[in-house]
């Protein structure tokens, strides 16, 4: 029985490629601005969005988008505020947000399944959500092309870039709504583990082979392609769950990168 | 001593979710005052405790749950407590399982006639527990058995002639109620409903939804439908709700939903899913 | 005349302890100053209140001719922060990749840099004498060769003021050497302008036109005679270099 | 009714107390070497122990806690590989760990609920459980006190402190395997909410009034001491969720302190 | 004589392209060495191979006698990183405290520091010329200031061997004329070995014994005349330098 006959598994296949397209062009940045653990934050963060949305009787789902955007702007502030250990915005914001989850689950009369209505399986896409993702993932890839530079600048150091004319408060802004719409309607289609780890795992990846930021880019989205579609690949014919399988094919993939590397001699950078 | 009495002198009782509680106060009626923990509407395979819970277990005479790692939390909250007065009562002790071990499907209670025994269990503790209204107790529980039975008789009767003997679910909720009606769960998930499926699994459901021309796909109001409905897509079918009970959503508690209703409903789901 | 930065009456403290009080200043298009002063002097604190990276508490100061609050035009100041490649560590960008970011000054908002700009981005290396390392990551270099591809980066965006925090730290004495005339030059004959923080003033004194010196929170020109005694402040203290040396050694 | 009428309540003001104290100190080296997320990758990756556990018939508290050491080596190495971005070494360790208790948790025939074999309630600790945590506080505390010097030196400068005779690697492997305890220990007694968020958040509060590095350690201590104790006043006497209404105690406090630290207008750190 | 270091037919290259090639070289105790050569010619990476920091590829080199892949006494030798202050930025400990941990070299693993020692601690910063900036943190200095806690530090240890990158770094120039005859001081009358990474040799001139000069790979002593003769650059490399002169004006 071939792959490619079940609607769900082209469906699974076309969305996934889609967002490892965008979601290590995101994560290479988001890696240089020491805040690898935001899509997981973010994740966990809407969580209190869902229990808001309960409450208020808005969509939780709405809900959700909304803090995380709001979960995104936080982090960015704290991160201003403790400029030299910025990974520790990512914590607090995490902490608060669940924290704030918990609480007002307690008055959530209908809790229903939090995690299931937050998070998807990328197995399991609808039409809307299909054309949902291709229209932000363009809308995420063309922004990213556009402030190629910018983004690349202010990761570097943001005071040269303001001096450099570069509206750093903006590309910042644009840039964490572009994170937290990306996590959130990724969350929601894929599952956040496979995008909390894309913005991680290819990056790491590429950055043990790249040879500048250009090549650390694109090798980082090839990397999350690869990973994606074999992981698919292995997941179907293996009878494996494919949001694991495709991060585990990424991890191995890097330890395999950093053990021929070690083998062949090179010393590591320090 | 530090606890104060409950105040009417009624038996104090704590259930862990909806279909313990529903069996408790059918038995114990105005003679005992009943507190479900998990909250209407919530999923209980995650559901944890928190202050005032326990607080009211501290102070309750009576704990019933179902047992079988349905409430994960039970061995660690009941070793917690200092309540001495407490009796713990394991709905399910004393019936046979699915597959014999003591670890395996807790879902007893979507079966009629191991709903019964359950009630039963319940019912012997409180009259163990308070004595003076045990003929009480024993009057309800003559009164729904008869019940049970009915139910039973009429899962019997509406199902055995349908030609058709295979269910697709959310969740392997319905053990059970399978093995007593002869019918063939298919379940999209394990025995807890939040995991992700694996794409080889619905492949094969869709197959052989296909292949037996299954009309409908269940799902559960206290998941998110999606899987469902990429499964019954792919194998133009619908999808409906088959209640597991683990819990009311506020509507159905508004309506005076109880067991009997709800299983009712469950049975014209199946009967219109199998014919 | 035309005035490019005019500082008056600032003063500064870190959480109460002063460090600047009622300091005053200006400098002309085509002045190529030397800042200098003891370790905690100031110096840095200075040049930060210039670009608006820390806020003035008192005072004010006017760049080219605009309050620095309305100050808009940043791409015309290139700055080269001290320790300015601790950042730089494990970004994973070669040194053309970082010096063409600063082309960015040159085309601005989503105009994308030109051949010849380009050609600005490979000029501002040569000029640094980094040519040959320009596709190495600039992880993978030696302390002064990134100091090095941090100066051409601000070369790059070609601007009219440049601010900087102890350039040559690092850079050998041959590359010192050619840096300073190649700024020399370029105040010559651009009218680039010219702020440098060094404690090099014996050297800096063959090419910058004046030498400023902050002290105690105040700020005082030194003249040629004055730095050419090259220890300058062995003369001028000739108490506190005694106490120095007893406690020093 | 008073609150501490009850056994239990009691004992979450011991347990709340005890971990108080030792938290913070594990916090403030885990922030000062970048790796803030660590609490909640390590208790995400014990999943996959769980899942491991279950398969292979040993007793799933204890395959957490196998799990959560072995994550917390990995985590050490991938560190050294990528000294430059340790904090990309916990999202890779939480990928892995998640994607594998994902795909494990496809061979568990039962896979009950992955989730309270790990995490437990402040407010239903029992007898054991409360003694195995102050042993296990005890010990952590003294190592922390008797190693005080070469982890803090070890988390300034590796190179330093091994030139200095700090056996830098023993250090390390000590350190590990006591975050480990301790994370995994604290997020099965009072959840693992609360613990990664009593790793960072009083570290944070401190960091913004130590005027030195004892001073860092003794304020987070003393913040998580009030954050604790507060929040268990106010989770009971509001009828609140406990673990979400200590750590938003310590968020707010937090956001006062960079309020008033900025009212009072004192000037960011660069 | 004894001898502190001898390294034997050392070579070196990152991923392929060769820094340091056939190097040998011995250091007696008493020595004052200074260490120069352009950006980039290998000098940061010898020294870091001295230290074990990174692994030697070919050759060998023995520290106190002992090869060094054996070699357990690294509290004897004292190091200051170039750059080093990069990473104290946000680590919220005193001078104080910083200077302090050095001691463990003295009394190590699990006993405690005594009276006695931290006086040392205090004494360094006194030194350096910090003692009235122990109780302020790390990240609230200057960038010469915090050069100079590092320089404390390792002094607090007590070491027998030191090796310093670039140790004058942003340190205001009385401060590192007080430097050097301190490091003048302590390697005469204690006997201290001291290897020194500079760019200044003309300056370290009149207190070093030795000046090795790295070029090309290799290694070669510098005569006290070929120093004086300041410019030495250009008198070696007249093309080299009319080139650079083209290339960098
Ligand atoms: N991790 C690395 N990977 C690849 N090449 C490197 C690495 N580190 C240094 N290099 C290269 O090795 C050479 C020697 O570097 P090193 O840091 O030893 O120079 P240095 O003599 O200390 O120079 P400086 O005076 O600038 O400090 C340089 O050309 C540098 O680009
Ligand atoms: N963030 C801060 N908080 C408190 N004090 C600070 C801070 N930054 C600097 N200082 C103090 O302010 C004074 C001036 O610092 P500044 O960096 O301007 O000195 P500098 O003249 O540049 O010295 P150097 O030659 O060492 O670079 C110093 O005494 C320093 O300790
Ligand atoms: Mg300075
Ligand atoms: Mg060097
Ligand atoms: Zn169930």
């Amino acid at each position: 029985m071939s792959i490619f006959e079940f609607e769900f598994m082209r469906r699974a296949f076309i969305v996934g490629f889609i967002l490892a397209l965008i979601v290590p062009c995101i994560g290479t940045i988001i890696v240089l601005k020491r805040l690898s653990m935001i899509g997981d934050a973010l994740s966990h963060a809407s969580l209190a969005g869902v229990a808001a949305g309960l409450i208020l009787s808005i969509n939780p789902v709405l809900g959700a988008a909304f803090a995380c955007i709001l979960a995104a702007f936080g982090i960015e502030a704290i991160r201003k505020k403790i400029p030299k250990f910025s990974e520790m915005s990512i914590a607090i914001i995490m902490s608060a947000g669940i924290g704030l989850a918990g609480v007002l689950s307690g008055f959530v009369k209908n809790t229903a399944n939090f995690n299931s209505f937050l998070f998807g399986s990328i197995v399991a896409i609808s039409d809307f959500e299909m054309y949902f993702v291709a229209g932000i993932s363009l809308l995420v890839l063309l922004s990213f092309i556009v402030l190629y530079r910018e983004l690349c600048y202010t990761a570097f150091d943001e005071l040269s870039a303001r001096l450099s004319g570069v509206p750093v408060k903006t590309v910042n802004s644009i840039f964490t709504v572009l994170t937290a719409v990306t996590v959130s309607v990724a969350a929601r289609t894929v599952g956040a583990l496979i995008v909390s780890s894309m913005m991680v795992v290819p990056v790491a990846c590429s950055m043990q082979i790249g040879k500048s930021y250009r090549q650390t880019v694109l090798y980082s989205v090839m990397f999350a392609v690869i990973f994606t579609l074999s992981g698919l690949f292995i997941s179907y014919y293996a009878g494996l769950k494919p949001g694991g399988t495709i991060v585990l094919t990424g991890v191995l993939c890097l330890l395999l990168i950093i053990i021929i590397k070690k083998a062949a001699g090179r010393t590591v950078r320090q | 001593g530090k606890k104060e009495p409950a105040g009417d002198g009624k038996l104090s009782v704590c259930t862990s979710f909806y279909a313990m509680y529903d069996f408790a106060s059918k038995i114990g009626g105005d003679k005992i005052n009943i507190l479900n923990m998990v909250p209407a509407g919530t999923e209980p395979h995650d559901w944890e405790p928190s202050a005032s819970d326990i607080a009211n277990l501290e102070k309750a005479d009576i704990f019933i749950y179902n047992g079988i790692g349905m409430e994960s939390w039970t061995d660690k909250v009941l070793s917690s407590l200092e309540n001495k007065k407490l009796t713990a009562v394991q709905a399910s002790s004393g019936i046979s399982l699915l597959g014999g071990t003591d670890k395996g499907d807790p879902h007893i209670w979507l079966s009629p006639e191991k709903a019964k025994r359950e009630m039963e269990n319940i019912k012997n503790a409180l009259s163990a527990k308070d004595p003076g209204n045990k003929n009480f107790y024993e009057e309800n529980y003559k009164k729904y058995s008869a019940e049970f039975d009915a139910l039973d008789g009429e899962f019997c009767s509406k199902l055995s002639p349908l030609p058709k003997k295979d269910i697709v679910v959310a969740h392997q909720a319905f053990g059970y109620l399978c093995a007593d009606y002869g019918l063939n769960q298919i379940p999209i998930e394990g025995l807890s409903a939040d995991s992700e499926p694996n794409p080889a699994k619905m492949a094969e459901i869709i197959s052989i939804a296909k292949q037996k021309k299954i009309k409908v796909i269940f799902f559960e109001e206290l998941v998110s439908p999606k899987v469902s409905e990429t499964i019954a897509k792919a194998a133009s079918a619908e999808t409906k709700v088959l209640n597991p009970l683990e819990g009311l959503t506020d509507e159905q508690e508004a309506k005076g939903e109880d067991y009997f209703s709800l299983m009712r409903e469950n049975l014209s789901m199946l009967e219109e899913a199998l014919s | 005349m035309e005035t490019v930065i005019k500082a008056q009456d600032i003063s500064f403290s870190y959480g109460g302890e002063p460090i600047l009080y009622n300091i005053g200043f200006s400098v002309n298009k085509g002045d190529f100053i030397a800042v200098t002063g003891a370790n905690g002097s100031g110096k840095s604190t200075l040049m930060k209140l210039m670009l608006g990276e820390i806020q003035l508490q008192r005072g004010n100061i006017w760049l080219f001719g605009t309050e620095i609050r309305n100050f808009k035009h940043w791409p015309k100041i290139g700055y080269v922060p001290q320790n300015g490649t601790a950042r730089a560590g494990g970004f994973p960008a070669t040194a053309l990749e970082i010096v063409r970011l600063n082309l960015y000054s040159n085309c601005g908002l989503m105009r994308f840099p030109t051949k010849a700009l380009y050609k600005n981005a490979d000029e501002a290396l040569k000029l640094v004498g980094m040519q040959d390392y320009s596709k190495r990551l600039i992880g993978d270099m030696s302390g002064g060769q990134q100091q090095r591809v941090m100066i051409a980066r601000v070369l790059a965006g070609e601007p009219e003021l440049m601010l900087l925090d102890e350039p040559t730290t690092g850079i050998d004495a041959e590359s010192a050497q050619s840096l300073y005339m190649l700024l020399s030059k370029l105040n010559r004959e651009r009218k680039l302008t010219i702020i440098m923080i060094t404690h090099d003033i014996a050297r800096a004194a063959d090419y910058v036109n004046r030498t400023l010196c902050l002290e105690e929170g105040s700020i005082v020109e030194l003249m040629r005679e004055q730095i050419l005694t090259e220890q300058y402040h062995r003369h001028k203290h000739p108490q506190r270099s005694a106490e120095n040396n007893d406690e020093h050694i």
